[in-house]
């Protein structure tokens, strides 16, 4: 388990923000998952169709350790100001050459 | 005057107003009918193409003359007064803080285009007439009331921890779906003319009030899953949210009859000025004001001032202009 | 006679039927080819509501009498005594467990709003009189039948461990999307007449037959691509699938003849006997009886009784209407 | 690794059912992916795009190991009784502060 | 002449491009406008259907004769002449690898569906006869070139490492979604003929230029969001996506006016084998040459090949057609 | 911890085949997540709604130790040819029973 996977939830309207801040910094690469709801401290989401407001997604970082501390401090500001939540966990990239 | 009361009732037993009706009794009672996500963002792309484009085949039509640029300039004066008079009610009257003032009347200050819509097809169907150019208007209404709001919020604010967002939400507003959709379908509806419209009329015209029908049945249900939050608004803003627009329409209207212009365009003047955005400025507003509370200002525009102006709001702003204009003609 | 049979044979050569068959092929054939899930959710949306709407209009311009009253009764008979019928047919003759049986019966009992949508084209192609408020019987008879086959598991099974669900179930089934939509539509058609009719009509009544087109596209995509569970359901199931739709469309065509109505009608009260939900009881049985097997009763409503139904089924129970009446008569 | 994060897949008919369990547990919060599908004991889930049946969702939770045994045992009904799958492992919530 | 010019001229003007061009610009300005995927492919569906389906209904009422098996003819001909002059435009001439000369070739010798419906919209504007049986030969011409550029990678590479893959591209080029669509309608059209017409006419024709208006601002907008590929894409292949349409075109309205075919229908087949396939054939190729670059053909075909056919290149097939007949005969 | 979770980011165009070779490999089960986007070695994914290609989808698969290094055995023909990436964490299945 030599790599560590980020997992953040993020408000829509900041996700292109902080992929902008992910390229930047360089990373190998994430993924996103679109659209996924869910509730925590400002309460349960009830999404409204029409507008990118109160929708989340999700993305997943695998990165080196080293990287992923970098990667943290700088999605801080953003994390800080808008609505939800990052964990990080062990993983390993599995190599298939 | 009887029959402009008449054909105000005759609001109630609409298709439009009863499937809006409709939606909101079924998420009160929890059916689980749900209208994808998707199809909501159709339908309102296709009202704003539809809306857009006719008014763009209008004004091919009749040239732009001297009400044109009165309307223009009414239009930016009220985008300017609303959003000022809502922050200062919500902030000095309501006593709420600067961030939520702020979004308010952002909120307020811009428009809804569903609203505007609705609003026509009621003209329509009392064959009132009104300026051809209108969609024009509430196109150029939209984002200005979002920026004069943001402003009062940093200059009462004093701080500067915002700043960087400034050219986001410059491109966010100026770029923002709606206005792209209405201005284009304008510019094209100006440019391709009749010609265009023998084309397209089957698709865009004519099935244009069924599919402002669904689209209302949708809004309905919005509104209702937005019922539960009302706790969190209080009583005072409730009240707020049918008293302002109240307010905002009938100076609109004032102001529209003093210029000089009909009843069907003052109606419209009005409806603008006191309907409340819910796709534009909620997003604008997270981004620039992420301290203030969504359920607030979501709540208000969507669950009380959008079924209000739907459902009484456009007779009422209709009889305002009419008996101004008796009274001051 | 001769003409009875040739407008029946024409049914094979509509574009509803053969759509239908053209999404059956490409499933089994697997192609690529798929209408997203969002679509088939709105073109059912669209279906529900303009049958609901015109049969409201239809009752508005008839008002209601004695078979309005007599039909009510009749549905809820049917609705009552298929389930039964079904959930013995089952367990006794073909011995499968009791909360199969249930499951089963849940669907049979209920109804197929497609089914009985293609019945109504069918009928007006053939310009074939029937009663306006057919679509609120239809409404009618969504619900009971689910209920009935849950007591009788209940009953058999003689647990009490999904007691606590039974709240939920009744909220599901009385305020489920459909029956909302139907009932609703409905009202406001009642409401709102011919007047609400000739501003929807573009788009709730002229491409009302190209939009069934599309879907029945659709659900001959969803009936082909159960067809590999075929092997799981059994010959016998399969053959159930067949003759109790002609069995039930059959009582439910002589009951509504012996009671006066037309051939129209009684053609589409025995539609709605023969039909199998495959939306709302599905979800109810999961809901309720997760122990049944939806490979079984799934494939059996989709893949087996709706494309007989719309294929064969309609022409048959439109044949037997009209012997009935000119035997009974 | 302070945390634990539990991945539900459930039935979406049941969805509504969990997250009133989860919300009577008070959990500190759930992000739901709202239609994911897959192959299990049930077989291949072969969607029927027009009703909620045979269609799934995924939730994640994050929580301490304490409050994680609590939510475990309070969705076991609910778990045995519909078709579906759970699963664990350690994760650590960032703090952003 | 002139006329044939300015009906050439008139086509800027029309909705369906000032759409294609809106939908492009606010792509350029990163506006947040967006048409959701699904609605994307039923609207793509939706004019396959229409189109298929008209075509069918028109040779039900025509028959078939012998142009329609000259035609046919012409398109196998075409579809086997096409990949393999661009596959060795691209190879020898601007040097490219084998696989990206393959995959590149796939994609010209293919077909474009809107580009045709576009190119037939055009004609009927201008009142221009074609044959009816040109969407079956459209439907003819998707996936011949595929297979003949998969072999011409296969010969050249003369590596046999995606062998396994054949029998997949087979089945996905033969029962693809676009595939069994367009024959599905063409079929169910000559079955059904007039009568189904007659049925379904408000929804497949009616309403068919405006979902095409909606479909080209998505189109439009997909175009845009390419453009920024077009670094990886160099100066000699954006030239060649233009320069071998023009040539294709030329190619084939020669052909098709040399065996005798009216204006029309020389246009149409100038249309099909200029235009490049962006569904069919990206899925195909990325199946089979995953090592060619997706940047590259994608971008082709979509970003510069696409526009250029729809704006300029059909009244330029149209040109070249009308004066081709002019000395010819 | 005695399971293994592996996750797979695909594109979707060879989902079906990916599936095919895990229902011969005879696991116990997957769940898909059916559209995700993302970014990697060939750049970020910008969508074409009109067809498959340039579409990635998210597959999990929790399995036991042995079984997993058996399927990546597996996979890896195809995961070499395609673009996507895999990894893989230590978990544990919930028993309900
Ligand atoms: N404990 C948690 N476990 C999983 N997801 C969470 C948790 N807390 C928050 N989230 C997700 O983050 C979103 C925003 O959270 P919040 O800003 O606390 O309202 C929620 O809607 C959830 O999707
Ligand atoms: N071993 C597994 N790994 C990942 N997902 C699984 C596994 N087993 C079951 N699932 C998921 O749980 C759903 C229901 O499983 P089942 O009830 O066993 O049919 C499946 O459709 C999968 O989405
Ligand atoms: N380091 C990473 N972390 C998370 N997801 C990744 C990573 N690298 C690649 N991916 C995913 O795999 C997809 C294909 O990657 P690639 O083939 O490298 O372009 C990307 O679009 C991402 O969704
Ligand atoms: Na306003
Ligand atoms: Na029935
Ligand atoms: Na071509």
């Amino acid at each position: 388990m030599k790599n560590k996977k980020l997992e953040i939830v993020i408000e829509n309207i900041e996700l292109d923000n902080l992929c902008r801040i992910l390229d930047k910094a360089k990373v190998t690469g994430y993924t996103i998952i679109p659209e996924v709801t869910g509730k925590g401290a400002l309460g349960k989401k009830i999404t409204f169709g029409l507008s990118d407001i109160i929708k989340y997604a999700m993305i997943i970082i695998i990165e080196s350790d080293e990287k992923m501390i970098e990667i943290i401090e700088k999605i801080k500001p953003i994390m800080r100001t808008y609505s939800g939540i990052a964990f990080i966990s062990n993983t390993e990239i599995i190599d298939f050459k | 005057m009887i029959e402009i009361l008449n054909s105000s009732l005759e609001n109630f037993r609409t298709p439009v107003i009863l499937f809006f009706v409709l939606g909101f009794l079924a998420s009160i009672l929890k059916s689980d009918l749900k209208i994808p996500d998707s199809i909501a963002k159709i339908l309102s792309i296709y009202l704003m193409i539809a809306l857009g484009f006719k008014g763009g085949v209008e004004i091919s039509k009749n040239g732009s003359d001297l009400n044109l640029f009165l309307s223009v300039f009414l239009s930016l004066f009220i985008g300017l007064v609303v959003p000022i008079v809502v922050f200062f009610i919500i902030k000095k009257l309501l006593k709420n803080d600067i961030t939520n003032a702020g979004a308010i009347a952002a909120h307020y200050g811009s428009v809804s285009v569903v609203t505007f819509i609705t609003a026509i097809t009621f003209l329509e169907r009392s064959s009132v007439h009104y300026e051809g150019f209108m969609v024009g208007m509430m196109a150029l209404m939209e984002s200005p009331a979002i920026f004069i709001s943001l402003l009062l919020v940093r200059y009462y604010q004093k701080t500067t921890k915002n700043e960087f967002k400034i050219k986001e939400i410059v491109k966010e507003s100026l770029f923002n779906g709606s206005i792209v959709l209405l201005f284009g379908s304008l510019f094209i509806g100006i440019i391709s003319g009749e010609k265009g419209m023998v084309l397209t009329k089957p698709f865009f015209v004519d099935p244009f009030q069924g599919v402002l029908t669904l689209f209302l049945l949708e809004m309905g249900m919005l509104a209702g899953r937005r019922i539960e939050e009302f706790s969190k608004m209080g009583i005072k803003l409730s009240a707020a949210a049918i008293l302002m627009p109240l307010l905002n329409g009938s100076l609109a209207a004032f102001l529209a009859v003093l210029i000089g212009f009909d009843t069907g365009t003052a109606t419209l003047f009005a409806v603008l000025s006191a309907s409340s955005s819910y796709i534009a400025a909620p997003a604008a507003v997270r981004m620039a004001l992420p301290e203030a509370n969504p359920s607030i200002y979501l709540t208000m525009s969507l669950a009380v001032t959008f079924p209000f102006n739907i459902i009484f709001g456009i007779p009422i702003y209709f009889i305002i202009s009419e008996m101004l204009i008796r009274i001051m003609r």
